[in-house]
């Protein structure tokens, strides 16, 4: 075989209750050494399953590998049994894996140490000192610091960051000439994984290995990507050199992605999602599995389509070639965003709002101290108004919010909504309010009760507030928000694990704007949807805010969704608000050092633009309130640190009105 | 909507049954529900109807097991014991299932105090020996089926309370029980209608293995000479009455013995499946 | 041994008697048995003595009839018996040669609490197993009399108010005290300080000299020597109880026996071993004598099948069913008269909610029940039918009895009168072990239109419910005791100073003036017909009980085991001395 | 660490105070007067009311039982009324009993359970599982004395390669011992084996689904290594509470089984007592059994620490 690694018409299928379903269809890719090749395609397009079957490590009921030859160095590695020492010996010695939980893909109850230096002593066979001193050497590598000490440590005593380098450190252990990373940085915030990425593909380039990297983050893929497959229903539908991909796109799938993602680099432009719902393996359509949901459809999209060549080592599957997609594509052209920009009074004002959690201790669970979450912050949203609120995981967002919502216990400050300060007030005296301040949670799984017919999860806020009348009243309301948020009021009686992320998302929406509120705070709600289905979200949220004068308090960690859906953000870190601005304002002059680097880690999805970006990798972890500095709450991550910074606590300072920063160093 | 629902329990039902053990355990329980059900029917004998001068007798053709101390057909007996025992099993399981659940929700959701003293309480009923425990409960409630039931019952609280209060804390910090919160709902409705209904699957697995558990443990004071008042016939009764006159007619207390095995097998097995089903992680792989 | 002796230079006799042992172990039959045989026709001629002193005295205090001839011969047949030597034995005849040694293994369901101390071994059961240490002052014929063992005869007289015993000499307790009057003072006196009553008319003890000793009574009571001389007559050494306290001599018997207490493993065995100065020389035959307490009747006639036990004593229910169905055949003697046990349904007379408190009712109840077969169903064969609270065959036995034959038109009639024409429900109190007997009680009643509401209670509550304090409103199924002296018997149950079932049953005058007649009746005869006519009284005219039936005891021995004498003569009283092993 | 156990031996003791209370009240509650439990029912006024006295039965009941309390706590556990021996005595003779085979009990169902645990776990569907798990449901679900009466039957009366009855301590005699321990045993291991498999196969079949095996398997380690080296572990955790939980019917013995086998231990001590309101037996039993659940939940957790380096900082 002429590549390194070659897969070749590669079919998976599971064995399902009622019927088989298709997950790979006919996959053929290949990589040579030192290439980084990426798999891109929304939820379920069947990238991690197309990699686990190539190392045979899919569980076998109920998958099944149909067919398909996977070459490596030359050799057939599909004809040795899943348990063969063939198998084992390419798995871990040639090819190296990496998962995309880093929570739960090591094994809780060893150390570390134990479970790099297995891999070690598998495939090096050597003894266990050398073994450590591999596991050492791997370790630092990773950018472990103190790898020595911490080569005993269980894995719930590292952050998820490092977890993800220790995953690659076993990756890496028997120096593989392959590296298969699944999705390694998506519950990872944006700092860490421009970290961790930039440390593969570091890696992979000085060992010259072959790197597959999957993910359905095109930044990620725009930034670092060599070649790259893009996946539709177990197919690969465009495949090419990532500047053709994104320069010369020929798919309207991978244009639909394209299209569906903000952009830091946006000029106000309306998201285009892509219609309906992602790839059911169950329901497989004939022809080309996208005609559903593309818009240039045509009937000869119901003949089979295998992948054309383009040229330039581009394939695509599409019946349309690049220039008739153009073509097509003025008719229908970009709708402009409009903009609102006159605000109401203020609806929300948090003043100098604290939060911390006993720290309990001892035998009679005494109260031994308090932890600080959120440190004295304020900021106001006027009626009609985003306010954006963005900062790595951990550093107080969700808090915040379950704060305002009086959900936590320990809150200090004052909260005042519509003028009325609403944290003394008692639950009971509160309940009655709620309806003026609904919120909109993060995960659309786990946020809709799993049992009820989410009709009544959208109607309950009318009947715990008596808003309705009758039940002729209920259900004409319930049927109003069902289509306000774009779901079938027919769908109504249906529990939640019968929708799609996006549409579970629809009904969380919807409950929030059951009782009419004059607030809704969004606590990452398009964080944990598929590009596409993310687009379609925030147009409505957007929509809905132009139409019935919303106000949101918008928390995110994506910074361009931020940017995109806000009139204004506020930067969060470690429980303090370090900057707060107009958001184009703060896109095109961030101040604070931290604004600097979150905006420089997040990948923009064009190469050309990727290859002209300066990177500057901000260093070190996510913080934790455990160990909070005494000065600037950033100084011990901050280039521009001194003296100063390490010793007082720098406030906001305003430039002009809107604009302020809490750094010493700016001013 | 009504189609849908029917489609989902066949789809259940489906799942269930595609292991041929589940249905067999099915049916095996099925067959002692339908027995229990209609003794009257399948045997000629009462069973309560003594015959002294025909005692103990082996397997004849009259009487298929032979009969007991009192000349009464054992087969006969057995079934109406089906009866007894699955009562015993299906009652006292619901009542220490109420008892468990409501105190593990209500400990495990509102915490605190009320915590406190519900944790001891299960403490002190896990510290006792169940057995003893049930002894000296029968001594104060004496042994009609009903009082049986209870004490049966009692003794198995703290497995539900423990269970209850686990998935209660699990559920309670799911972003849709804060959702509620959010909504303005109170805790009334928050515990009934969105904790309860979705900490209810293990619970209900652990139901029907309980189911056997109990009937075991009827028969267990049985053995010890607690069991039910007479002439009630049930299968602990029997299983320990035969078991000391296994040299005069052997069949008296090995049948109903197996007849115990078999139905709380039956449980088991269908409590296990009911468990590889309602785990969303299994689905497929069955 | 030998070398001991000679050093302390001890009497010669008791050298002799410790060659003679020393010899046996060593296998020396031969020898060891002349040696025996010696002090076998020695204490015959002792024996001779004793029992023509108690004739005459027998003649004058007129209780046990007359002293035929026969039972003298009887009694020295009996007494023979356990000699090796006599050509005349019954038992041994066939198995000619006694051997010595060898641990005897008797398996019991029995519960023993008590083991010794006077007035606190209780049960039947607790009697049995002490007697190898603790022995009384007299043990039983076969026709009910009482036979001196630790004494040499007695003497009660009637009109003198008193009891003379005259005691063995040269007996001592296993502690080495001397077993005399002094001891038999001790203890009577901590019998009646126990709280029982049964020789609570002997108002003061003296004792004139070592041997003798004299029991002033209040009153005149025909109970009292079978009392103080079985009951009350089993001699615990003062000196150790006094010395340990009541409760560790109560788990430590130390008495004249022929066996030493060795050990007591609480609910599993009590094991004595051969007591080497026993007063009768050359004996005991074995080395030991051990009790096994198995509580299930499976295990326990297992474990006697599979050769683990040597004898099954104190067995009733299943046991004894499981052991007739594989064809074993008890070794207990029919119709022994004294200490059985007797099965009876106890009506509770007086409780405002008893329907029971009407005579009609009782009488229906009795009526609708075929008491016969119920006896022989639930008895597993090991209890025979009566139809009154007496031993059938002995002098206090009453044939005019009419009882209440099976007839449920009678008892449905019956029924009516008294007002329950649709039937009556009737709480039925039992233990455990009786509810077979119950059902099937059930079972008939319910032909009649009586429900028998069945309740299991444990026998503390039971105990309760037919105690000094209790009352019950149904019927208890119980059991009492039977024996030929039924005065002292129905006294405990129906008079105000009773002290079983008493809450419930009704203390009609006339019955109270039998019972404490036929106690103080001078002659046999006066004793019998007040006895009988107590009989009749309770089962025809007030009809308070009904019985069910008499254990009659069974025994189970292996075949190589001799002369245990467990109800052979007596349900209680045995000859530990005299058992051997042929194996 | 020091900590954390004093803080759990706090806990136990208000539970051990709340249980001790529980009982007296429950014995309290019980019919039938503990005079006559004592002497049986044919004793006269005078030998109730020596009874009465000598057992303070005329005392408020908290006077009892705070005299009770005090005695247990100082040491002196009373003397039983019923065996007229100190009850510290009684259970000195009886704990041991009930442990050893109780131990060996738990050792043979925990390994055995384990081990066929781990061959189902691993061999879903196939034939072995099917048998197993089979197997190990009808242990579960066989009444232990039924199993016992049985085996008995066949191995004692029919075959006579067993003894029938009786305890004896290895140390005593070790052929007779392991002889008389062997039904025993087997009666009362079987149950747990049962349950242990099941539970561990369940652990199992959760395990090796877990990411962190695909991470083992895909680092190209031996199926038998996955399973021992990671699987085991992580699935081992349920069974050992379960193990835990088991121990305190260990020592509350099994009652049944000492029926059958005629072997005293803890199970028809604390019956018997039960029965026979021997209260200051019972109390003794339950609060031994208290003490032992508490330490085997201690060991429990400790063993999971050990296990769980997760659990250990909480
Ligand atoms: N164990 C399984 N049993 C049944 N179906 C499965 C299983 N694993 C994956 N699938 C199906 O195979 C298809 C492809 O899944 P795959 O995990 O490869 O998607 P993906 O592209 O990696 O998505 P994601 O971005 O969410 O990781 C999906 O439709 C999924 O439902
Ligand atoms: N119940 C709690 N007890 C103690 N600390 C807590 C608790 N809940 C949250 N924290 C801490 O508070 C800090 C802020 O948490 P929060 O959930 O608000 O972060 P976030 O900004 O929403 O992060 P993410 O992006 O991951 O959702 C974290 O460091 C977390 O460890
Ligand atoms: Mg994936
Ligand atoms: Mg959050
Ligand atoms: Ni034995």
């Amino acid at each position: 075989m002429e590549h390194f690694l070659e897969v070749k018409n590669l079919r998976v299928s599971f064995t399902g209750d009622i019927q088989k379903s298709i997950a790979v269809d006919d996959v053929s890719y290949y990589a040579e050494p030192g290439e980084v090749v990426c798999f891109v395609g929304e939820s379920g397009s069947g990238k991690s399953v197309t990699q686990l079957a190539a190392l045979q490590l899919l569980p076998v009921p109920p998958a099944v590998i149909e067919g398909g030859e996977v070459w490596l160095e030359g050799v057939n590695i599909m004809q040795y049994k899943a348990d063969s020492p063939q198998m084992r010996a390419v798995r871990g010695g040639e090819v190296g894996m990496i998962f995309q939980e880093p929570m739960t893909s090591l094994n809780p109850v060893k150390t570390i140490g134990v479970q790099i230096m297995e891999s070690v002593i598998l495939h090096l066979k050597c003894s266990r000192e050398k073994a450590r001193e591999r596991a050492l050497e791997l370790l630092g590598q990773v950018g472990i610091p103190d790898a020595a000490a911490r080569l005993n440590d269980f894995p719930y005593q590292f952050s998820g960051g490092m977890r993800q380098r220790i995953m690659i450190a076993i990756a890496l252990a028997a120096s593989p000439k392959v590296i298969v990373a699944d999705e390694p940085t998506t519950a990872l915030d944006v700092t860490t994984q421009a970290q961790i990425l930039d440390l593969l593909t570091s890696l992979a380039a000085k060992n010259n290995t072959a790197l597959i990297l999957i993910t359905h983050n095109l930044g990620i893929v725009a930034r670092y990507a060599q070649r790259i497959y893009v996946m539709y229903a177990g197919k690969i539908v465009e495949e090419g050199p990532a500047e053709k991909i994104f320069g010369h796109t020929a798919h309207p799938y991978t244009k639909g992605l394209l299209q569906a993602v903000p952009r830091l680099d946006d000029q106000n432009r309306r998201l285009v999602p892509i219609d309906g719902i992602g790839p059911s393996p169950g329901k497989r359509l004939t022809g080309c599995q996208f005609r559903n949901r593309c818009r240039y459809s045509s009937e000869k999209c119901c003949e089979e389509q295998a992948l054309r060549e383009i040229g330039g080592g581009q394939r695509s599957a599409c019946i349309w070639s690049y220039e008739e997609l153009k073509e097509q594509e003025k008719e229908g052209a970009e709708d402009e965003r409009k903009e609102t920009e006159e605000f109401g009074e203020n609806v929300l004002e948090v003043k100098d709002l604290r939060v911390t959690y006993p720290l309990r201790k001892g035998i009679l669970n005494r109260k031994a101290g308090e932890l600080t979450i959120i440190d004295g912050i304020s900021f106001s949203i006027r009626k009609g108004e985003t306010l954006g609120l963005v900062g790595e995981s951990g550093c107080g967002k969700t808090t915040t919010a379950k704060a305002i919502l009086k959900l936590l216990e320990g809150t200090s400050g004052r909260v005042l909504l519509n003028g009325r300060d609403i944290l003394p007030l008692r639950e009971k005296e509160f309940r009655s309010q709620r309806k003026n301040i609904q919120m909109i949670f993060q995960d659309p799984f786990s946020s809709l009760d799993p049992r009820k017919p989410v009709e009544e999860l959208v109607g309950e806020p009318l009947l715990i507030h008596k808003l309705v009348k009758d039940r002729a009243e209920y259900d004409r309301r319930v049927d109003e928000l069902f289509c306000l948020v774009g779901l079938e009021p027919s769908m109504k009686n249906r529990v939640a694990h019968e929708f799609s992320g996006g549409q579970r998302q629809r009904v969380g929406i919807a409950r929030a704007l059951a009782a009419a509120p004059d607030i809704i705070i969004c606590d990452e709600p398009v964080s944990a949807l598929d590009v596409s289905i993310q687009a379609q979200i925030i147009n409505l949220l957007e929509d809905l805010q132009q139409r019935l004068k919303l106000t949101f308090l918008f928390i995110a960690h994506d910074l361009s969704v931020v940017k995109h859906i806000s009139h204004r953000v506020a930067v969060m870190y470690l429980g303090n608000i370090v900057e707060i601005s107009d958001s184009e304002e703060l896109y095109a002059k961030a101040r604070h050092p931290y604004t600097k680097a979150l905006l420089n880690a997040v990948p923009i999805p064009d190469p050309a633009i990727e290859q002209e970006r300066e990177r500057r990798m901000l260093p070190g972890e996510v913080p934790s309130v455990m160990k909070r500095p005494a000065g600037c709450c950033f100084c011990d991550r901050c280039e521009l640190s001194d003296e100063r910074c390490r010793k007082e606590k720098p406030e906001l300072v305003w430039d002009g009105k809107k604009h302020g920063t809490a750094c010493f160093q700016i001013t | 909507m009504d189609k849908e629902t029917k489609t989902k329990i066949h789809l259940f039902f489906r799942r269930l049954f595609k292991r041929k053990l589940v249905m067999l355990a099915a049916i095996l329980v099925l067959f002692f529900i339908l027995t229990a059900i209609f003794a009257p029917l399948l045997t000629p004998y009462e069973p309560n109807k003594q015959d002294l001068t025909a005692i103990l007798q082996k397997p004849s053709a009259s009487h298929w097991l032979g009969t007991d101390e009192a000349g009464r057909d054992v087969l006969t007996r057995i079934f109406y014991g089906a009866r007894t025992s699955l009562i015993i099993g299906v009652v006292s399981v619901l009542i220490s299932a109420v008892a468990g659940v409501t105190l593990g929700l209500v400990s495990a959701y509102y915490g605190g105090l009320l915590n406190t003293v519900i944790s001891r309480f299960i403490d002190v009923l896990m510290s006792l020996p169940s057995l003893m425990l049930a002894l000296a409960l029968g001594l104060v409630f004496g042994h009609s089926i009903g009082s049986l039931m209870i004490i049966l019952g009692i003794s198995t609280i703290p497995t539900y309370t423990r269970m209850m209060s686990a998935q209660v804390l699990s559920v309670k910090n799911q972003d849709y029980i804060t959702a509620e919160r959010v909504a303005g709902a109170r805790n009334s409705r928050i515990l009934i209608s969105h904790i309860l209904p979705n900490c209810f699957s293990p619970i209900l697995v652990l139901l029907t293995s309980n189911i056997g558990m109990t009937i075991l443990a009827e028969s267990s004071l049985s053995f010890l000479g607690m069991g039910i008042n007479p002439p009630t016939a049930s299968w602990g009764a029997m299983v320990s009455a035969g078991c000391s006159k296994l040299l005069l007619n052997p069949v008296y207390g090995i049948a109903p013995g197996i007849c115990v095995c078999l139905l709380v097998y039956g449980f088991n097995v269908l409590g296990d499946g009911l468990r590889d089903v309602l785990d969303p992680r299994l689905r497929g792989s069955l | 041994g030998g070398q001991k002796s000679e050093e302390t230079g001890q009497q010669k006799a008791t050298e002799a008697e410790e060659d003679s042992k020393e010899k046996k172990t060593e296998a020396e039959k031969t020898e060891a048995e002349k040696t025996e045989a010696e002090k076998t026709e020695a204490e015959e001629s002792k024996a001779e003595g004793t029992e023509a002193e108690k004739d005459t005295k027998n003649e004058t205090d007129g209780v046990s009839e007359t002293e035929a001839a026969n039972t003298d011969k009887e009694s020295e047949a009996a007494k023979s018996d356990v000699k090796a030597e006599d050509p005349a034995g019954k038992d041994s005849g066939d198995s000619a040669q006694i051997k010595t040694g060898g641990i005897l293994k008797i398996g019991t369901p029995a519960e023993i609490v008590n083991l010794g101390y006077p007035g606190k071994p209780g049960s039947s059961n607790e009697l049995i197993v002490m007697q190898p240490a603790v022995e009384p002052l007299c043990r039983y014929t076969k026709e009910g009399e009482l036979d001196p063992w630790l004494c040499e005869s007695f003497e009660a007289d009637a009109d003198a108010l008193t009891l003379t015993v005259k005691l063995k000499e040269g007996i001592k307790f296993h502690d080495g005290t001397d077993f005399n009057a002094e001891a038999v003072k001790w203890n009577w006196e901590a019998f009646t300080a126990q709280g029982r009553t049964e020789i609570g008319a002997i108002k003061s003890i003296e004792c004139p000299d070592d041997n003798t000793v004299v029991a002033h009574l209040a009153q005149w009571d025909n109970t009292i020597p079978d009392n103080a001389l079985w009951l009350a007559g089993f001699m615990y050494s003062p000196a150790y109880a006094k010395e340990n306290g009541e409760d560790k001599a109560n788990v430590n018997p130390v008495g004249t026996g022929p066996f030493k207490f060795k050990e007591w493993k609480k609910d599993v065995s009590i094991s004595f071993e051969a007591n080497k100065d026993y007063w009768i020389e050359g004996q005991p035959y074995l080395d030991g004598i051990e009790f096994e307490f198995i509580a299930d009747a499976n295990t326990l006639t297992t474990a006697y099948q599979a050769g683990e036990l040597d004898a099954l004593g104190m067995i009733f229910g299943d046991s004894v069913s499981i052991m007739k169905a594989t064809g074993e055949e008890s070794k207990a003697e029919d119709g022994l008269t004294g200490g059985a046990t007797i099965s009876i349904v106890a009506f509770g007379c007086t409780d405002e909610k008893s329907p029971c408190k009407d005579l009609k009712v009782r009488q229906a109840f009795c009526h609708a029940v075929d008491w016969e077969t119920l006896c022989q169903a639930s008895g597993n064969g090991s209890m025979y039918y009566v139809n009154q609270w007496a031993v059938p065959g002995t002098w206090s036995y009453n044939d005019d009895v009419a009882g209440y034959p099976y007839d449920t038109e009678k008892a449905k009639e019956l029924l009516k009168e008294a007002g329950y024409k649709d039937g009556v429900k009737i709480n039925c109190y039992t233990v455990e072990p009786n509810t077979t007997q119950a059902t099937m009680l059930q079972q008939y009643l319910s032909e009649a239109g009586i429900e028998l509401d069945i309740q299991i209670i444990d026998q503390s509550r039971s105990d309760e419910m037919s105690g000094i304090n209790g009352n019950w409103d149904g019927i208890i199924l119980s059991a009492g005791r039977a024996d030929v002296e039924i005065a002292s018997i129905y006294g405990r149950s129906f008079t105000d100073e009773g002290v079983r079932y008493v809450g419930g049953f009704l203390h009609p005058e006339d019955l109270a003036e039998v019972i404490s007649n036929a106690k103080a009746a001078k002659t046999q005869e006066d004793r019998a017909k007040y006895c009988k006519e107590m009989a009749k009284m309770i089962i025809d005219e007030y009809c308070m009980i009904a019985p069910i039936g008499i254990g009659s005891g069974v025994q189970y021995e292996k075949d190589y085991v001799h002369d245990t004498g467990i109800l052979r003569k007596h349900m209680i009283a045995w000859t530990p001395e005299a058992c051997w092993l042929d194996k | 660490m020091g900590r954390y156990i004093a803080k759990r031996f706090g806990q136990a003791a208000i539970v051990l105070l709340l249980v001790s209370l529980f009982t007296y009240l429950l014995l309290y509650m019980m019919p039938g007067d503990p005079v006559y439990a004592m002497l049986g029912g044919d004793i006269t006024r005078e030998q109730y009311d020596i009874a009465y006295a000598k057992m303070h039965l005329g005392d408020p009941l908290l006077l009892r039982y705070v005299r009770w309390l005090f005695d247990f706590v100082t040491g002196e556990w009373g003397n039983s009324f019923k065996y007229s021996e100190p009850v510290r005595q009684i259970i000195a003779v009886r704990l041991p009993v009930t442990m050893y085979l109780g131990v060996w009990s738990i050792i043979i169902s925990t390994l055995a359970g384990i081990l066929f645990g781990v061959i189902c776990g691993t061999k879903r569907g196939k034939a072995a599982d099917s048998v197993i798990i089979t197997c190990a449901n009808f242990g579960a679900v066989m009444p232990a004395f039924w199993l016992a009466v049985l085996g008995m039957y066949i191995f004692s009366l029919k075959l006579g390669w067993l003894p029938t009855h009786g305890f004896t301590m290895p140390s005593e005699d070790l052929g007779l011992s392991i002889q008389q321990s062997i039904l025993p045993l087997i009666a009362l291991s079987v149950g747990g084996i049962g349950g242990t498999t099941r539970q561990m196969r369940s652990g199992m079949l959760d395990v090796v689904r877990q990411d962190y095996i695909r991470t083992a398997r895909s680092k190209g380690l031996k199926e038998s290594q996955v399973i021992w080296r990671h699987a085991f572990r992580n699935a081992v955790l349920p069974v050992v509470t379960l193990t835990g939980m088991s121990f305190r019917n260990v020592v509350a013995g099994a009652v049944s089984i000492e029926q059958v086998f005629g072997i005293a231990g803890m199970g028809s001590l604390l019956i018997n007592s039960i029965l026979s309101k021997d209260i200051a037996v019972v109390q003794s039993c339950i609060m031994i059994i208290s003490i032992v659940v508490v330490m085997s939940n201690l060991l429990v957790d400790i063993l999971y620490g050990i296990l769980d380096a997760r659990i250990r900082v909480e």
